[in-house]
């Protein structure tokens, strides 16, 4: 008995449309076992119905050998199926102890046991290395720590087969390489791991053996060991792809924007950002390094008119923009692509022609003396769709239907044709494939290139020390120091992220 | 997608249809005769002039509770309020109708306007209480709702009236009745508000779907965070959605206080259009044509049900489940929706 | 331009028909819809007519819209005599009168000055005077209470008529007064019964329609919890006596000490009977009080003492001689007891 | 009058007053906990006046001083199985569950008025005969001090209502079911991948409140009322729904808005006895409850924050 999982020619349709068209994927006892493809692709679907949350059309499905039918997620607890999805399923107002134990909760004559519960998730926790405070409500935790509470909630059910759906998209360079550490540890147990992701060097690092889909087929599976990333890439996508993105030197002209001095408090009232000083000139990227959590938010939300700032001044082009409403601050000159698509760049229930002008609608010609002018609204979401190749049936289609990155194209297309003097991108790239984030990186840069100020905030280390021309590090809500990303290592940025003091290049602004 | 279009028009008629079927089997088991009980509601919503006068007279206030539901719905609000703001409106109306000698192109208009304003100040509070302490606007509008109708008595008793319950009636020139529907309807009570209704329904409808200012009440509506960022004043939003809704309630209220009744009395309980509103904006999809079709079915079941119990001896009451069963149907229109795709494949 | 040929002199027909329009409340409200249709009922019977078209007939409205509407249907049917029942259904009634000029109508409780319009009101003050003189002389706190619905004309006169029975015959006796803003919330007239009970008043008077069930529920409340205890309600509009009844331990009480009936089905019985005899007043206000058994007090008196029934009859021939005016509103009061001193 | 007398008539006529919102708005609380509105709590408590008066009248005189208990009893079962109207409109039926709520409002009304004219030729039943008593709690009522405002002169069903919401706060917050209510709530597909079933458990929340929103109605009407008649239940449903939000869904925070809105109703009745009030005019007393809820919920009670998916339907497979 060879397999742990055998998915045989699984088939999934919605509607007209072949999500998996025929998959085989078959998983070995003890390995990590990739499973990599666009954004689309049927990754997710393939693992939904694996987890019982889909029913297919058609094929089949082994578990240790045995044919079986996994009607709902309890028949796929019972066979020992797990699966941390891409969209985290947590309860926010729950306890990390509330969320792992829910629909098998340990009881005490009709009561929840909690004090047994939080024991057993302790235990489990220190077993496994996933560090969680089992008390702490979701909404009060990190990213990554939600991320090991999904873990352990399959570990809670006994799980020995785990599906992980793009772990680590929300995660820091830091908490990536802990869950890297954590699935080496848990195949070292004897279980078995699906792991979905964009990364192409995740993949290189953990996996034993990866399988390809496109487009809803299987393409190849393939032994790590005799693979590349450029192979990959192309088998993936279906044509050669350039990680590197390619650019001309920075020619940096005046300040666009001056930070002097900026301090913010965040909603419960700490200080998040801390005498803050940061300048960037037209025609530069640059790109925000930094642990979440050390201001980056509030920053940003400061910069955009979202909160208002406690002292300190912020330039536009050596204007003061400083707590001016949202509006000003857009018709200064400052375009924004969120970093919560879904909370703060759309409309998801407006047209996605409609969310294309969610900030122009009331200026001519999308409007005339008060009254919309849907024709041009639309004319131009046309323009943009075709510009920026966003795949929609048509610019009347609800955003909400639309796939992640072709929301994200959608918001980008928007913030780039106002032709902003300063674009702030906050993690554009997130959860994007590899051929969406390379088309979204050269548009970083052509407004570099045209002379535009851009500032990068991201956690992907790779992403910031690609695309910018300088990085400033954050830590505990001051600008730590400023590198070059030509000139400066992972390893050295993730020490000053840290907090470790540079030696030569001191503070600067 | 034109089978889409057709099946929107469709599910409601089809969710009518139903809910007269199920109707006339709650007839039958209880012993009525349903082609009588339902000739008699016909007739007596249609039957001659006098009855569709009647009926016309009875959509009017619909139409309009209904667009203020509907409004602050689009707006993502639920504003149960619309009883409250109908009631002050209605004051309002009737004390500028009262207290001014104006002529008619001034007078009938300043009295509709100062009904819309008066809504729309009832409708300001929880608005802002809304936008400025996320209050819920639902417990809110609730208890306005009892505030009016007590304020507006005690109002009506000490001042509009000498310690009595009703006010004097409105002049002439503030009023919608005219002589000519009069006769032509045979003495129905209607009156001209059925085109300030249509003509509300208009408004409502380029308001949200053609103007910028709907543009950004509809986006506030739906996700405050993205309109935030997207420099829009979600909470001046906010409130103005609540405002322009109490403002259609207000005119509601101006309609049975200029059309309808031509005075105010006290009231010993609320008048029930603002409540059914919420019925009648549910039914029209929340959607100014929808409303028109809603308010008109509403009106017609509640005129002509007075029709029932003396020519067919079924109580009214049964008007009142042939109407719940008709919104459970378009409320469950995905049932409908299904059942109606399956057919279609089966046809194919 | 409406249906039918009728409209002359009703009187004249070979059969004459009658119908009423209720408010919302309907023919078995317990209140004076109920004793309207009773009247009609009675004429119907007496008549040898039938129920519906032809014969006697009522409407029951839904909402205020509708009153106006059904008075219509009502014309259109072509009854001889309609009905419009409460004050609430006086500006229809005045508009419809007008639209239809050779029709026969009659209005309860308010005042319609059209010439084919009878006006029949009754005097609710000088029933309310008498249960107040059995109210101050039952008292034995010298507190006694009274509970109105809607603080509206109608309601100040059952108001007034009533404290000033009880100060002619107890002037130490303080009347305390609640209105509780609505005639159909139980729970607030028990509310307000439960605190006017609690603070030491043992007879409560309402004038408050479905309200007054909560009083009702309160007084049987108490009674079944101490039965010794005297507390007291005096019913309105009809002989409230069965809502009164409450059994404690095998044993029968009534906390209903009487009730001040209003006549409605009389002067509604007597008009429609003028109007088939010819003699329709149109135009006119009848006014119905002690004289005419317009008002009184009810039959069951059982809890009265018979000292009290007494003192009730005697200010009953003087009301009638007209030796005492009884006040219809407040003011009226104020004068009545400064009369007293 | 002493404030100590004051209190002694404010607080028992508060408690009575709040019973039959507290049933209701418990209802409420199991319902949107889980995730669907229900703005039908007002036809609720409509069936379940209906039944428990019904019932009361039919079988007064086999059961004696058991019926008013097996009334509500009744009105509990009645009241459930109404609600599964609205559970199957909403959670299976995918309809918009305010519409839905709306339906059950009108056809409560419609229905039961239908009912009583076809069983009793009339507008209203006849008033009931046996009720509860009053009674005065043993031992409790003789606690100086405490025993009079809150042990005598009261009624069980006020009690029980009371201890209902405890019952409820424990139910929901302390055991599997509640943690599993609140889940499917919150996060539905979060408890679907956790194996739970949302249907299912949504079905049982709007039952419950169904069961909750009857008991409330028949309360309502076997104390207060006594009768049903059109305007037996005016209102109380949307006061029942407020105090749930008021409460901030959370059983004990409904219980207390109930109280809340007693209280300032009970208040406003004996602030017209209260001699320097005498020459307030009424009107300002009549609205003094809802102000004063107004006032509340701007000053200090704050924002409440709904379940996150009230509202929504849960289909499988839809994010
Ligand atoms: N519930 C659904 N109904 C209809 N179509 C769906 C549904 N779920 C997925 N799809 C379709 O199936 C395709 C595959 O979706 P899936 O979520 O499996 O992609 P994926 O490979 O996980 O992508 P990503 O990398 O972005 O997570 C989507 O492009 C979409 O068109
Ligand atoms: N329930 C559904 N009904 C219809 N289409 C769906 C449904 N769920 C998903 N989709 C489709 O799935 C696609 C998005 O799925 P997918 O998971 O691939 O997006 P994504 O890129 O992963 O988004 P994200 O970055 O937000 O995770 C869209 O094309 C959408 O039409
Ligand atoms: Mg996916
Ligand atoms: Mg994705």
């Amino acid at each position: 008995m060879e397999y742990v999982i055998e998915m045989l020619n699984i088939r999934k349709v919605f509607g007209n449309f072949v999500a998996n068209d025929n998959i085989t994927l078959q998983v070995k006892k003890g390995e990590i076992h990739a499973l990599l493809g666009e954004n689309g692709a049927g990754k997710s679907t393939l693992m939904n119905v694996l987890f019982g949350l889909y029913q297919p059309d058609g094929g089949e499905i082994r578990v240790k050998g045995q044919k079986v039918n996994i009607t709902d997620p309890n028949v796929a607890n019972d066979l020992g199926i797990g699966m941390v999805h891409q969209h985290f399923m947590l309860v926010d107002t729950f306890t990390v102890t509330e969320n792992i134990i829910l629909g098998s909760e340990p009881t005490k004559g009709g009561t929840i046991d909690i004090k047994r519960a939080e024991r057993e998730v302790r235990e489990l926790s220190e077993r496994y290395g996933l560090a969680v405070d089992p008390t702490a409500k979701i909404a009060d935790i990190s990213v990554g720590m939600q991320q090991r509470v999904e873990i352990l909630k399959t570990l809670y059910r006994g799980a020995d087969i785990l599906i992980f759906d793009e772990p680590t998209a929300v995660l820091t360079p830091q908490e990536i390489h802990e869950l890297i550490q954590i699935m080496k540890k848990l195949v070292k147990e004897g279980k078995s791991i699906i792991l979905i992701t964009h990364k192409l060097k995740e993949i290189m690092e953990v996996c034993d053996r990866v399988t390809v889909i496109r487009r809803g087929k299987g393409i190849a599976t393939l032994n790590v060991s005799e693979t590349n990333p450029n192979e990959l890439a192309a088998l993936m996508v279906g044509r050669e792809v350039q990680f590197k993105t390619e650019k001309k030197p920075a020619q940096p002209g005046k300040p666009v924007l001056e930070i002097k001095d900026l301090v913010v408090k965040d909603a419960r009232g700490v200080t998040t950002v801390n005498h803050l000083d940061l300048t960037v000139h037209a025609g530069e990227i640059v790109g925000i390094a930094g642990v979440d959590g050390n201001g980056q938010t509030e920053l940003i939300e400061a910069l955009t008119g979202l909160i208002k700032a406690e002292s300190g001044t912020i330039l536009l082009n050596g204007r003061d923009i400083t707590n001016l409403p949202p509006r000003k601050i857009i018709e200064a000159g400052v375009g924004h692509i969120p970093q919560d698509r879904h909370k703060h760049g759309l409309v998801l229930d407006f047209p996605i022609g409609e969310n294309m002008a969610l900030q122009t609608y009331y200026k001519r010609p999308y409007s005339k003396r008060g009254i919309l002018n849907f024709k041009a609204i639309y004319e131009k979401a046309r323009q943009l769709i075709a510009e920026f190749d966003v795949r929609t049936p048509d610019e009347y289609t609800k955003a909400r239907a639309l796939s992640g990155g072709n929301q994200q194209k959608a918001i980008i297309g928007r913030e780039v044709d106002r032709n902003p003097d300063l674009l702030i991108a906050v993690q554009p790239t997130r959860g994007l494939d590899v051929g969406a984030i390379e088309f979204i990186h050269k548009r970083l840069i052509e407004q570099r290139d045209q002379g535009k100020a851009v500032l990068l905030v991201s956690f992907e280390l790779d992403e910031v020390m690609n695309v910018s021309d300088r990085i400033a590090v954050i830590y505990e809500g001051k600008i730590v120091a400023i590198v070059d990303p030509k000139e400066t290592t992972e390893q050295e940025l993730g020490l000053l992220m840290a907090g470790s003091k540079r030696k030569e290049a001191g503070v600067s602004s | 997608m034109n089978l889409n279009r057709l099946n929107q028009f469709f599910v409601p008629v089809l969710a009518v249809l139903l809910g007269m079927i199920v109707g006339s089997i709650v007839m039958i088991v209880s012993g009525y005769n349903p082609i009588a009980g339902y000739s008699a509601l016909i007739y007596g919503a249609f039957g001659d002039p006098y009855y569709i006068g009647e009926t016309i007279r009875q959509t009017t206030p619909y139409i309009l509770s209904g667009l203020a539901v509907a409004f602050a719905f689009r707006t993502g609000l639920f504003n149960i309020g619309v009883e409250g703001q109908l009631i002050v409106g209605w004051l309002v109306a009737v004390w500028v109708g009262v207290s001014f000698d104006l002529p008619k192109v001034i007078h009938l208009p300043l009295a509709i306007l100062a009904a819309a304003l008066a809504g729309a100040l009832w409708a300001l509070i929880p608005g802002i209480l809304k936008a400025y302490l996320k209050v819920h606007e639902v417990i809110i509008t609730i208890m306005m709702n009892y505030i009016a109708l007590h304020v507006t008595n005690a109002i009506i008793r000490s001042v509009l009236s000498d310690e009595g319950f009703k006010s004097q009636p409105i002049h002439e020139s503030a009023s919608l009745r005219s002589d000519f529907l009069d006769a032509i309807t045979y003495h129905s009570t209607m009156h001209y508000g059925i085109i300030i209704a249509v003509i509300g329904a208009v408004i409502m409808w380029f308001l949200l779907e053609k103007t910028t200012k709907g543009f950004e009440l509809r986006a506030v509506g739906f996700n405050q965070h993205a309109s935030q960022y997207a420099g829009m004043n979600v909470r001046t939003n906010i409130v103005l959605a609540m405002v322009i809704s109490g403002a259609f309630a207000g005119v509601a209220g101006a309609m049975e206080g200029l059309g309808t009744f031509g005075n105010i009395s006290t009231k010993a309980g609320f008048t029930g259009i603002g409540f059914d509103g919420i019925a009648v904006a549910l039914i029209g999809g929340n959607n100014a044509f929808g409303i028109l079709l809603s308010a008109l079915l509403f009106g017609a079941l509640k005129v002509g049900a007075l029709e029932m119990p003396s020519s067919a001896g079924v109580p009214t009451e049964l008007v009142d489940i042939i109407i719940a069963l008709i919104i459970f149907f378009v409320a469950s229109s995905y049932i409908i929706r299904l059942l109606l795709s399956r057919l279609q494949k089966g046809a194919e | 331009g409406c249906g039918g040929q009728g409209g002359n002199n009703a009187g004249n027909k070979d059969t004459f028909s009658v119908a009423m329009v209720t408010d919302v409340g309907g023919i078995d409200d317990k209140s004076f819809n109920q004793s309207a249709w009773e009247g009609l009922q009675k004429f119907g019977k007496d008549n040898n007519l039938k129920k519906g078209r032809g014969g006697y007939d009522y409407l029951q409205s839904s909402s205020d819209a509708d009153y106006a509407t059904n008075l219509n249907k009502l014309v259109r049917s072509d009854f001889d005599l309609i009905y419009g029942i409460g004050y609430l259904m006086g500006d229809a009634i005045k508009e419809v009168a007008k639209q239809n000029p050779k029709k026969h109508f009659a209005i309860v409780d308010t005042v319609v000055n059209e010439p084919n319009v009878a006006s029949i009101t009754f005097k609710e003050n000088e029933g309310s005077f008498l249960v107040g003189v059995v109210a101050g002389l039952t008292t034995k706190t010298n507190k006694i209470g009274f509970i109105g619905g809607m603080e509206i004309p109608l309601i100040e006169k059952f108001e007034s008529g009533f404290r000033a029975g009880v100060k002619a015959v107890n002037p130490k006796a303080k009347v305390e007064v609640q209105y509780a803003g609505a005639f159909d919330q139980a729970d607030k007239g028990k509310a307000i019964a439960s605190s006017m009970y609690a603070s030491g008043i043992d007879v409560i008077y309402h004038a408050a329609g479905a309200t007054g069930n909560g009083l009702f529920s309160e007084a049987k409340d108490l009674k079944k919890k101490d039965p010794n205890r005297e507390i007291w309600v005096i019913g309105v509009d009809k002989d409230q006596a069965p809502e009164g009844m409450v059994k404690v331990k095998g044993k029968t009480y009534n906390v209903t000490l009487t009730s001040m009936v209003k006549r409605v089905d009389v002067a509604v019985y007597d008009v429609a009977k003028r109007a088939k005899d010819g003699d329709f007043p149109g135009g006119k206000t009848l006014e119905y009080g002690l004289p005419e058994n317009g008002v009184g007090i009810a039959p069951t008196q059982d809890n009265i003492k018979p000292e009290v029934l007494k003192a009730v009859d005697q200010w009953k021939q003087k009301i009638i001689k007209g030796e005492v005016k009884v006040p219809t509103n407040r003011k009226e009061l104020q004068q009545f007891e400064a009369s007293l001193k | 009058m002493s404030i100590y007398e004051v209190l002694q008539i404010i607080v028992p006529s508060a408690i009575f007053f709040a019973a039959p919102l507290i049933f209701t708005a418990l209802g409420g609380v199991f319902s949107e906990r889980s995730g669907v509105v229900n703005i039908g709590l007002e036809g609720l408590m409509i069936i379940g006046a209906f039944v428990s008066v019904v019932f009361n009248l039919t079988f007064a005189d086999q059961f004696g001083a058991f019926t008013p208990w097996l009334a509500l009893l009744a009105a509990m079962i009645v009241g459930a199985v109404f609600s599964l109207l609205h559970a199957v409109a909403s959670v299976s039926f995918r309809a918009d569950q305010v519409v839905s709520g709306v339906a059950i409002n009108f056809l409560a009304l419609g229905l039961t008025l239908f009912l009583v004219k076809k069983m009793y030729g009339k507008g209203q039943t006849d008033q009931i005969q046996v009720g509860f008593d009053k009674i005065d709690v043993p031992v409790l009522s003789h606690i100086p001090v405490i025993g009079p405002l809150f042990f005598s002169n009261a009624y069980i069903p006020s009690y029980l209502a009371i201890i209902l919401a405890f019952v409820a706060w424990y139910i929901i917050y302390k055991t599997p079911f509640g943690l599993r209510l609140r889940a499917v709530g919150e996060h539905p597909m979060a408890a679907d991948t956790m194996g739970i079933n949302v249907t299912k458990m949504r079905y049982i929340a709007v039952m419950i409140s169904g069961a909750l929103g009857g008991i409330g109605g028949g309360v309502y009407a076997t104390i207060i009322s006594r009768d049903f008649s059109h305007a037996t239940i005016s209102g109380h449903g949307f006061m029942a729904l407020a105090a749930m939000i008021f409460g901030k869904w959370h059983p004990i925070g409904a219980m207390g808005a109930a109280l809340f809105f007693g209280l300032a109703q009970s208040l406003s009745i004996v602030g017209q006895t209260i001699p320097f009030l005498k020459n307030v005019p009424t009107v300002y007393l009549l609205i003094a409850p809802y102000v004063l809820t107004i006032l509340a919920l701007a000053g200090f009670i704050g924002r409440a924050e709904a379940p996150k998916s009230l509202g929504t339907p849960y289909i499988k497979g839809k994010r």
